[in-house]
């Protein structure tokens, strides 16, 4: 392993840790749209599928499985954030006076 | 990469972390979720602007598909209908790692590509099993809740032996392509087949109640499918992002695994089917205390001052949260005391019930949640259930049973003193389980009709008599 | 600025987002056994010095200071891990039932 | 740095993680400490053992001093003396993280080491700066604490000018090293110097009643120092633990002084100490209502049902705390209700009347937090303040006066129905604010008295009377 890569893999634990320190008590309301906020976040693979498909050097091949990639990875993005803000908008309707319930 | 890259790249690294921190309180969650697709933004736009894309024509029509895609099944999906879109969303993404692992590999072994060992081969690997099982797994999910088709818990003999074996032939297949061992293109090939079986397989047997739970957790192996083609990549926002999700994606799914009362190795491992609950001919016989509106107004009007109201799914379908609230207060000006109970559960998401009662202009203040509301139960003069089953079963504490919701804490309504249940037929709810509740003669009215049209008559009812 | 240390301000700054993120509502009970902790595991500066100190090519001057490095970093860790054991001893003293106070 | 050297050092950093964070709950604090503790063990064997060191018997020797001083300084010190200890063991921190930048930056410029840009060269100038900061300041920190020199708050003339145009010198010097400029070692020597004045002029003004907010501060300065020579040594390990400790401190030292009520821009840059309040002068004027240990005795046996104790400084001071809980407890079986009210600041450190009634074998039922106890008081008939005087004293609120005090949630004994003080005179406590409870002849009783002595007799008179 070069330092590099072992550069990487420290970034990779200390992520982990911030990800399980981040999540400690959230309200029931608020799962569902955390979850789908998180899961447009993993869309972050797009710029994977931009990179190996936009590389030199791809064939046929590459180009087609990569630009699936890329609607996927898109797909992943807008929707996930799309609808994670109609859920949330669904929050805001009515009185909601502030934190009570949740 | 460059340093701006680099800096621009952890930027909105950072941006997801305080987008998620923020996500966990209500009043700052809208502004979290904003901030994530802000850094996004950022992300994309770096990479587009600082790697040189041979094709990039090719990729802004992708990215322009798959945004129209995405932009228009997020805009049109019904409120009930979102978690499968989270599902299908979570899948695609799922989807998109597998691939790019795949293109990673095969860039290695048939361009050529500088490999950088067994690490990197490792990675690439857990991402295209990673990536499939969760990609696999979503679609399944989606269609368990979307009811086309595997709907309910599929068992099916030997699954336990069928899973261990698939797992361990891509385990074995993977040790051969990092040892370098003979056709590495064609084993990369049976992983990936192999990997969407498996994620096939791992869900089919789970039923829908559980669903939920189980697209948190494929939605945290996709974060950590993206860490690892990040990896592959050498690309630090993948793998700071990837394993965030990985990470809060997990313990996510521990809360919610626990809110609803099912352990996750129950879920994964359990396969409960087995025992299907839904028996429908005894129902019938049964017999019922079947009352018309006009009962249930004269008896909430008459005989009752404390009044609590369980809202569920069929609330829901029947858009009748309006007449819900209208009934309520209605009952309030009338001097009663009236509380709503909300289930964490209750409805095909969480927060379901909190949402519906908010466009009725219901304040929050009536809104308790079960662990407040359950000790009032016993003082309480009549439960009004409406459109709920399985939050209200008390199957679920009857532990000589072994059903889909056995263990779930549920909403106590049988301690008061009178139980009136709005709802189309004794069919029973999302989990398929008989509530032997409807049975109570003694304590329960049972008002057969849509909800909408039920509240409507018992609200008139009330009015007037 | 090469990749390497682009790599190590990335963790630099992880780190610190898990520095903010661990502590957030901790008992006045614990403040000092808290500060008395951070601040022997900032004695890992000891660390630093041995390697300052003990690389090739260094001079005398480099040895002087480098050796007082050594000293002072691990007074910093052992002092610190110590008093901080000793402050936490006295809280186990006497009949504290669990988790009351603080 | 090879793979094994990384995981090692990888290892050890997140014991730091996980022994800070088990040392957020009392019933986990001690294995975080081990754990940490064992962290730092791994990181140094590693050190050891793979790098090359020239000069290993050396080495040991200078590790053997340290480890000796430390382990009978730690041991030595008394418990109410602990604060400056902290202070003394994170000064030495900050001066080795100060000198191993300017041995990184003699390598570079003297010895022609490799240079690596000038990021690394500002990250080595910072570690110069704010290690000896810290170093310095700690050494003020100490004195004050130890009453040894510059106690109390100090102040000069101009001392934001001349701390301004220090910094700005700094500064200055700074950009001519990094920019290449004449005489780098000079500059570097002047900036090591200027930097320790800072440090001394930034805490001398500082009242004593503010040190462990201080500390704390200089606590997280070091961790940044030590993440910053981190940078220069390209070590992950120390940069990981430095701004680990630099975050986790500086939110550390916002809880202290919010728990504390004073605010932290007030306390460094607000140099109270102008109007000293020690105004011996007038004191023994006004008159006191200074009674006997039988007249306490009496009162409390006679004339008081609901009692609430107050422990303070000088119950520690005397080591009276095994008498406080015998009276306590021969109230308790007099039939009276009996409380200890525990200010999260009485005593020198956070937690020290504690482990101080913990040690007299108090149950902790009985202790109450500020917050907690502070609503009963209109309800109490007598509260016993035992050496203590600024946790209880009113002028805290008097929003009138500017005092070292005010602002400071205190406990308000002056709401019970009599209040009776255990100490030997009418000299104010660590702020040197006066009490204005001692001259309310109606309310208050003074029993003038050492802790232990005038205890013994209130208990013997409780017994006999
Ligand atoms: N909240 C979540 O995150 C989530 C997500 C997925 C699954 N789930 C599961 O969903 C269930 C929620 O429980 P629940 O009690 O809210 O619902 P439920 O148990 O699914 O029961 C819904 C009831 O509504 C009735 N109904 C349907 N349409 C109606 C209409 N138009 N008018 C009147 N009634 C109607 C149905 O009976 P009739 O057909 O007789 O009318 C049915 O019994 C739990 O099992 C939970 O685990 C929850
Ligand atoms: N807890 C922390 O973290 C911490 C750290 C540093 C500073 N501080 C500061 O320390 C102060 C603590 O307040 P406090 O009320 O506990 O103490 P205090 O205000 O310092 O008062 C202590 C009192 O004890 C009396 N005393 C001393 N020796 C005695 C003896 N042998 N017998 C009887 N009385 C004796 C003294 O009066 P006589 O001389 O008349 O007897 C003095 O008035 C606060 O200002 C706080 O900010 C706290």
């Amino acid at each position: 392993m070069n330092s590099e890569l072992l550069g990487e893999l420290t970034i990779f634990i200390l992520a982990i840790v911030i990800g399980f320190e981040l999540i400690s008590r959230v309200p029931t309301l608020l799962h569902t749209p955390l979850m789908s906020a998180t899961n447009a976040i993993h869309g972050i693979v797009l710029v994977g599928a931009i990179i190996a498909v936009g590389a030199e050097g791809g064939n046929a091949f590459i180009r087609i499985v990569g630009l699936i990639a890329v609607v996927f990875g898109t797909i992943n993005i807008v929707g996930g954030f799309w609808v994670t803000n109609r859920m949330l908008d669904m929050f805001r309707a009515g009185n909601r006076p502030r934190r009570k319930q949740g | 990469m460059d340093g701006i890259t680099a800096v621009a790249y952890l930027i909105a690294a950072l941006l997801f972390i305080f987008g998620i921190r923020r996500l966990r309180s209500p009043d700052t969650a809208r502004s979290g979720n904003t901030l994530s697709a802000f850094g996004m933004i950022i992300a994309v736009i770096t990479t587009l602007l600082s790697f040189e894309i041979v094709n990039p024509i090719e990729v802004f029509i992708a990215i322009a598909i798959g945004a129209v895609i995405g932009a228009v099944a997020a805009q049109r999906v019904q409120m009930t209908d979102m978690p499968q879109m989270v599902a299908a969303f979570n899948g695609v993404g799922g989807g998109a790692a597998a691939l790019v692992a795949v293109i990673e590999f095969y860039r290695i072994q048939e361009l050529g590509a500088e490999s950088e060992g067994a690490f990197i081969t490792t990675t690439i690997l857990l991402g295209v099993l990673i990536g499939c099982v969760s990609f696999a797994g979503s679609v399944i999910a989606f269609s368990k809740l979307q009811d086309l088709f595997l709907t309910g818990s599929v068992s099916f003999p030997l699954q336990t032996v069928v899973n261990a074996v698939l797992f361990l032939g891509v385990v074995a297949l993977s040790i051969n392509v990092i040892a370098g061992g003979p056709a590495p293109l064609l084993s990369v090939g049976i992983i990936f087949g192999a990997s969407l079986l498996l994620g096939i397989l791992l869900v089919v047997p789970i039923g829908g109640a559980d669903m939920p739970i189980v697209i948190s957790l494929l939605n945290a192996c996709t974060g950590l499918a993206a860490a690892m083609s990040g990896f592959a990549l050498s690309n630090d926002v993948l793998i700071i992002s990837g394993s965030l999700v990985g990470a809060s994606g997990t313990i996510l799914t521990r809360l919610m695994s626990s809110s609803l009362g099912r352990p996750l190795g129950k879920i994964i491992f359990g396969a409960v089917g087995a025992t299907s609950s839904k028996s429908k001919g005894d129902e019938e016989e049964k017999p019922v205390h079947s009352v018309g509106a006009d009962d249930v107004a004269a008896a909430l009007k008459y005989d009752a001052d404390k009044i609590i109201f369980v809202p569920g799914y069929g609330l829901a379908v029947a858009q009748a949260q309006n007449l819900m609230a209208e009934l309520a207060s209605t009952l309030e000006s009338q001097g009663k005391d009236v509380k709503f109970a909300i289930h964490p559960v209750a409805g095909r998401m969480p927060g379901h019930m909190n949402v519906l009662l908010a466009e009725a202009d219901v304040s929050y203040d009536k809104l308790y949640d079960m662990e407040d509301i359950n000790k009032e139960f016993p003082e309480t003069d009549a439960v009004v259930v409406v459109g709920a089953n399985d939050v209200v079963n008390p199957a679920a504490n009857d532990k000589t049973q072994d059903s889909p919701i056995s263990g779930m804490p549920v909403l106590n309504v049988e301690e008061a003193r009178q139980v009136i249940f709005v709802k189309r037929s004794l069919s029973p709810g999302f989990a398929g389980v008989d509530n032997p509740l409807f049975y109570d003669e003694e304590k329960t009215m049972m008002l057969f009709a849509d909800a909408k049209q039920g509240l409507q008559d018992v609200v008139a009812g009330v009015k007037n008599a």
